[in-house]
């Protein structure tokens, strides 16, 4: 059992309620992150809506193999999260290490790859609003469909860096063995936080990637 | 050794995790905007008095309107009643020791203060034009400031998304032993249905402004159609999160207004259950009717119907709380205090906000009144003569538990009666120029309107002088206020078993609730 | 002119009045009458049950469900009647009749202008016969406007790249403030013109003189290029007095030489001022935003030379003193 | 005062029900993608979404402990969709309406569905 952190906060009356508050508050700040790109994938909807044909043309200029890559990427990573989850209630401290370090490893493929991606991009002049200079002839408004893409993406993108720094930190706390089955809540909202991110991502790669 | 005396010393206030100490912060921030916010006011006032646009250029105009909209909106009225009172009340009455997160109220109430000097920046780099609403494609070309003032309602709104976590769990996680639903106070109801409004509304504006943002900086047309937007899509986007916005606005005060009419007239609360479960009906209901802000913007007559419809939905569960609160007076013992006098000003004043509401509800009368002082007036009564009527009167309820001290009640019927008349007198002139066709917005105006104008011009005033009187008096009291009985009113729900003002940790031992919030020693006991 | 039907409405001068005025007089009454109940019954209650004494008893009801039944139900029944009303109407306000006398109407910032497809007239007013449906479709060129007649009870907001579609008929003479009711910057509240209902003869009269007003004909160029200064809001953001402004001011510009944005210098002759006035973006002066809007289409040849006459007006006055 | 362990939510799922999980998760990721290869059309995209809607269902109730979580928890998580569907619902009503009543003013966005119609049937 730690020794720096007490595991219980003077204004709870019990470990209990403490841990089912911070389940609770996780779960409401996943719902308005819900909420959030909710926004996203409304404009989505209503520019394949207003610009179908743009949408058609342009998602061809989009690498489905890496879009493929990235998504089992994000997928094992959920999978080692949940481990890593299901380590700490068993108070296995090696196997949290473990797969959190995994977690944190495809968390950095994924932006790498994210990278190549957006670099590609960059190259052929697929840029969002007013930087779009490709040049072959894309019919209808393609420098929206960039400049969905890029902050839908990137808006993702940047929750995958937060989630990793989050993870980093579980990983410190991890090291001086705090976490076991009587306490080991921060471990699971970080899963949760994390396994979010993914399911994002499950919508954001078929509706980007392989609209038909 | 109450909460303000327990520690001494500025980085006591800074770093405080007490919910007590946040709650006044938020409440000295937020009535500080609001004089700001009513400082604009009166200089849009003013340039008001004449027809021809003489006392300032069009673009100060449209800047002092602007800014009285967003400062207002975002940086008092929302915070206003949740942040201040909420968060000073709702462990006091639910028998906690603090909120469930307390790091995470202070952290919200640092986003708060990040958020407002954004507020400041754009204040005084090139300040605002595009009024409160942002509309695209206006928004989008302005030169003034946009970035910065979206930036700092993005950011106002995480504060109010974290508040609105820590109340909803604390209010579900750390109610006393005995206190269950139906035994919570109805503020407590309120506040959590508020909550509940603010942590699903908000995210969609702050991707809203996030697109805005990045509209401006990069050029993409998502709202802007030369370059392929649509500017009514931003309209929807906006009027999502903002019709909620105007729910999480009143609903407070309508829990205030439960909490004053039933300790006051010494009576339970008549129809508890329906009033607890309209504040939630509301909040839903509150989610979809945002489309009757755009009857006229080029929306589809089928989706304005549909809207219009859902309009007059929400409207049934605002009738029945104000049809219960008159009830609630039913047999009662009813005392004129300050807190009551507001209360009595609330249904009043409420009543006409809310009826002028199913004018702008069907849609053939809205398609004469939108954007006219018709739809000014309605939004001010509801706002202003709702909510801020409510806070001052909540204000003035719980001044003893939060300070130790009794206000003036001499002064404070005074302060009622100059706003009261102040504000009819601004308002109500502008409903009759609004259905005669006067738009809003207006720097110059056409003559016929111009007695109207100087009547409400007049009538700001008096309201300002109301509000002034209110704040010397209550600042008065502070220092020389006499010492607050430990429960002057007799209420009964969980705060008034606390200390006046509460000590550190709100209560000595756990309370234990064995009754409802509203059972006084006057009420005779039941023959049935 | 603003005459008022009644005390909450102005004046009635159009068929389309009859959609809004009647349900706005039902929920008028209906309001003022549960107002009065609400007050009245708040202000007995506040006084019969005022507290005389400290120990007063008060009465233990704490709800009934058959009251609270009755107060859901009533307002919910009326208010779903004043929806159906209220849709009912609308639709008549939307959807225009067949034989609708169409005008294309363009809202640009900071003026309105009407184009007559088959007369071929463009004009700063908008000029209809009395008792004939007028259908107007509208677009707007920069930001969103809203094109609001107090006196037809008509309003729509006029939106970028897309037609939207108001009809009224009108069915009194005489002129009738238009306004723009959505915020569109600095000139939103002097985008102000006048409908001008003429009966059937006169309106057919006008439309044969080519869009010109009665008794017009004589007046100087220099005058008709004033008049068009005020109406076409070009006073909005050029000044005649040298005052600074949104655009270069017009005192002593005829015969100057400007340095334009691109760094050469122009003579501001003839040719420079229609160039600027058809395609404003082709050479900006410097130092002033490329903000101008196009009036191609907006002003024939006729009222060009009579700003550039008025514009030399101004130039000759400045060389004197 | 009950420690955190005896808490009722605490069960421990056993490792070979993650790594099913984890292999139905592929296997649906595999047919998204094949989905797009078959070009089925508008279908697609239904189908598409149909598809990351198992998986959302999949991680949420397994990965994250929807399933055995407080019902309050459960209730919010679809509830904030219900939201999101109620917000796409009435601005798509918006949208996609648009072009039908007021059919004969030539609006933007029916020029737009007759320019794509008629492109749909070359």
């Amino acid at each position: 059992m730690s020794r720096r952190y007490p595991p219980l906060a003077h204004h709870f009356l019990s470990l209990g309620q403490q841990y089912s508050a911070a389940k609770l508050g996780m779960w409401l700040f996943l719902a308005q992150e819900v909420l959030f790109f909710s926004g996203l994938f409304m404009a989505y909807a209503a520019f394949r809506y207003f610009y179908p044909e743009t949408f058609l043309a342009a998602h061809e200029h989009l690498n489905v193999t890496l879009g493929a890559t990235n998504t089992i990427v994000l997928l094992t990573s959920s999978l080692t999260m949940a481990l890593a989850v299901r380590a700490a209630q068993l108070g296995q401290n090696k196997q949290l290490l473990i797969n959190l370090a995994l977690t944190f490893l495809f968390a950095t493929t994924f932006l790498v790859i994210k990278y190549f991606e957006y670099s590609h991009k960059i190259h052929l002049g697929l840029l969002p609003g007013k930087f779009y200079s490709a040049h072959e002839h894309i019919p209808g408004q393609p420098a929206l469909f960039f400049g969905l893409y890029f902050v839908m993406t990137g808006l993702h993108g940047l929750h995958v860096l937060v989630g990793m720094g989050v993870i980093a930190w579980i990983f410190i706390r991890g090291l001086n063995r705090e976490f076991g089955p009587e306490y080991n809540t921060p471990v699971e909202i970080v899963g949760l936080y994390w396994h979010l991110v993914d399911v994002i991502w499950i919508f954001l790669f078929p509706l980007l990637y392989l609209v038909k | 050794m109450n909460y303000l005396t327990a520690k001494k010393g500025f980085k006591s206030w800074l770093f405080t995790l007490d919910h007590k100490r946040i709650g006044l912060m938020y409440l000295v921030a937020v009535l500080s905007f609001f004089f700001l916010g009513g400082v604009f006011a009166l200089l849009v006032r003013a340039e008001l008095w004449t027809p021809a646009g003489d006392m300032f250029t069009a673009d100060m105009y449209n800047k002092f309107f602007t800014l009285h909209g967003a400062i207002m909106v975002f940086l008092f009225i929302i915070p206003s009643v949740p942040a201040s009172l909420g968060n000073f009340l709702i462990p006091l009455m639910i028998g906690a020791k603090d909120v469930a997160f307390p790091r995470l109220n202070l952290l919200s109430w640092y986003i708060y203060v990040l958020g407002a000097l954004f507020f400041f920046y754009t204040l005084l780099f090139g300040s605002l034009d595009t009024g409160w609403t942002f509309y695209t494609p206006y928004s989008s070309q302005t030169g003034t400031s946009v970035i910065s003032a979206t930036l700092g309602a993005f950011i106002l709104g995480f504060s109010s998304i974290l508040t609105g976590v820590n109340f909803i769990v604390t209010i579900h996680k750390m109610r006393a032993p005995g206190l269950t639903w139906g035994r919570l106070p109805l503020l407590i109801w309120a506040l959590y249905a508020t909550a509940v409004i603010q942590v699903l509304a908000t995210p969609v504006l702050a991707i809203t402004l996030l697109l805005l943002v990045v509209e401006r900086a990069f050029g993409i047309g998502f709202f802007d159609s030369t370059i392929g937007g649509d500017p009514v899509l931003f309209q929807h986007f906006f009027w999502f999160y903002s019709h909620p916005a105007v729910y999480i606005m009143i609903l407070p005060g309508f829990g205030i207004i439960s909490e004053l009419i039933t300790v006051h007239a010494r009576k339970r609360i008549f129809g508890y259950n329906a009033i607890a479960a309209s504040s939630v009906a509301i909040a839903v209901i509150g989610f979809l009717v945002w489309g009757h802000h755009m009857f006229v913007s080029g929306q589809s007559s089928f989706a304005s119907m549909v809207f219009s419809f859902l309009t007059f939905a929400v409207a049934v569960p605002t009738a029945i709380k104000v049809f219960s609160w008159v009830a609630t007076l039913y047999r009662g013992s009813i005392a004129f205090t300050a807190p009551m006098l507001y209360a009595l000003a609330f249904i009043f004043l409420f009543s006409i906000g809310g009826l002028t509401g199913i004018f702008l509800g069907a849609i053939a009368v809205d398609v004469h009144l939108h954007d006219t002082y018709f739809v000014v007036a309605h939004f001010h009564y509801v706002m202003m003569g709702g909510t801020v009527i409510a806070f001052i009167g909540g204000i003035h309820h719980w001044w003893p538990k939060l300070f130790g001290r009794m206000y003036n009640e001499g002064w404070a019927r005074l302060g009622c009666f100059l706003i009261f008349i102040g504000f009819n007198l601004t308002f109500f002139s502008q409903f009759v120029m609004g259905s005669r066709g006067m738009p809003r917005r207006y720097h110059s105006y056409v003559p016929e309107y111009a007695i109207w104008h100087q009547l409400s011009t007049i009538g700001s005033l008096v309201l300002g002088l109301g509000l002034v009187l209110t704040l010397v008096y209550l600042l008065h009291s502070l220092f020389w206020g006499k010492r607050a009985p430990h429960n002057p009113w007799g209420g009964e729900s969980l705060e008034w078993q606390a200390a006046t003002p509460p000590i550190e940790f709100n209560f000595t031992k756990q309370p234990v609730v064995t009754s409802g919030p509203y059972d006084f020693p006057e009420i005779e006991q039941d023959r049935s | 002119m603003l005459g008022l039907g009644s005390f909450w409405l102005p004046v009635d001068a159009s068929s389309t009045t009859q959609y809004v005025d009647h349900l706005f007089n039902f929920i008028f009454l209906l309001c003022t009458l549960f107002f009065i109940l609400i007050v009245f019954v708040t202000v007995l209650f506040a006084f019969k049950y005022r507290r005389k004494s400290a120990s007063q008893r008060t009465s233990p009801i704490s709800g009934n469900h058959k009251l609270e039944l009755i107060w859901s139900v009533i307002p919910g029944v009326l208010l779903v009647i004043i929806f159906a009303w209220g849709f009912r109407d609308y639709m008549s306000l939307r959807v225009p009749p067949r034989d609708a006398l169409e005008i294309r109407v363009t809202g640009v910032k900071w003026a309105w202008s009407f184009t007559y497809p088959v007369d071929g007239i463009v004009t700063t007013d908008l000029v209809v016969p009395e008792g004939r449906p007028v259908k107007l479709i509208m677009v707007s060129q920069d930001v969103l406007h809203s094109f609001f007649v107090p006196a037809f009870r008509i309003k729509q907001d006029v939106v970028p790249h897309r037609y939207s579609v108001v009809w009224f008929e009108a069915t009194k003479t005489g002129n009738y403030n238009i306004f723009c009711t959505e915020y569109c910057g600095t000139g939103h509240s002097q985008m102000l013109s006048q409908v001008k209902v003429l009966s059937g003869s006169d309106y057919q009269d006008w439309i044969d003189r080519g869009g010109e007003e009665a008794g017009s004909a004589g007046r100087s160029s220099v005058d008709v290029g004033k008049h068009l200064y005020k109406k076409q809001a070009c006073y909005t953001c050029h000044s005649i007095d040298g005052t600074s402004g949104v655009g270069p001011t017009f005192q002593g510009l005829y015969g100057s030489k400007e340095k334009l944005e691109s760094g050469d210098e122009i003579l501001v002759d003839d040719n420079f001022i229609r160039k600027s006035i058809i395609d404003p973006g082709a050479d900006v002066t410097e130092g002033f935003p490329p903000v101008m809007p196009t009036y191609k289409g907006r002003l024939n040849d006729k009222q060009i030379t009579a700003l550039i006459d008025y514009l030399k007006s101004i130039g000759t006055d400045k060389v004197k003193n | 005062m009950e420690s955190q362990s005896e808490h009722a939510e605490q069960h421990i799922a056993p490792l070979r029900m993650y790594l099913i999980i984890f292999g139905a998760l592929l296997f649906l990721t595999y047919i998204t993608v094949q989905v797009s290869v078959w070009n089925l059309g508008t279908v697609g995209l239904a189908v598409a979404l149909v598809v990351a809607a198992i998986k959302a269902f999949l991680v949420a109730s397994y990965f994250m402990h929807l399933k055995d979580d407080t019902w309050f928890n459960i209730m919010l998580f679809v509830g904030s969709i219900v939201f999101m569907i109620l917000f796409f619902g009435l601005t798509l009503l918006d949208l996609g309406t648009r072009g039908r009543l007021n059919i004969e003013e030539g609006t933007f966005y029916y020029q737009q569905e007759k320019a794509w119609s008629e492109k749909q049937k070359e």
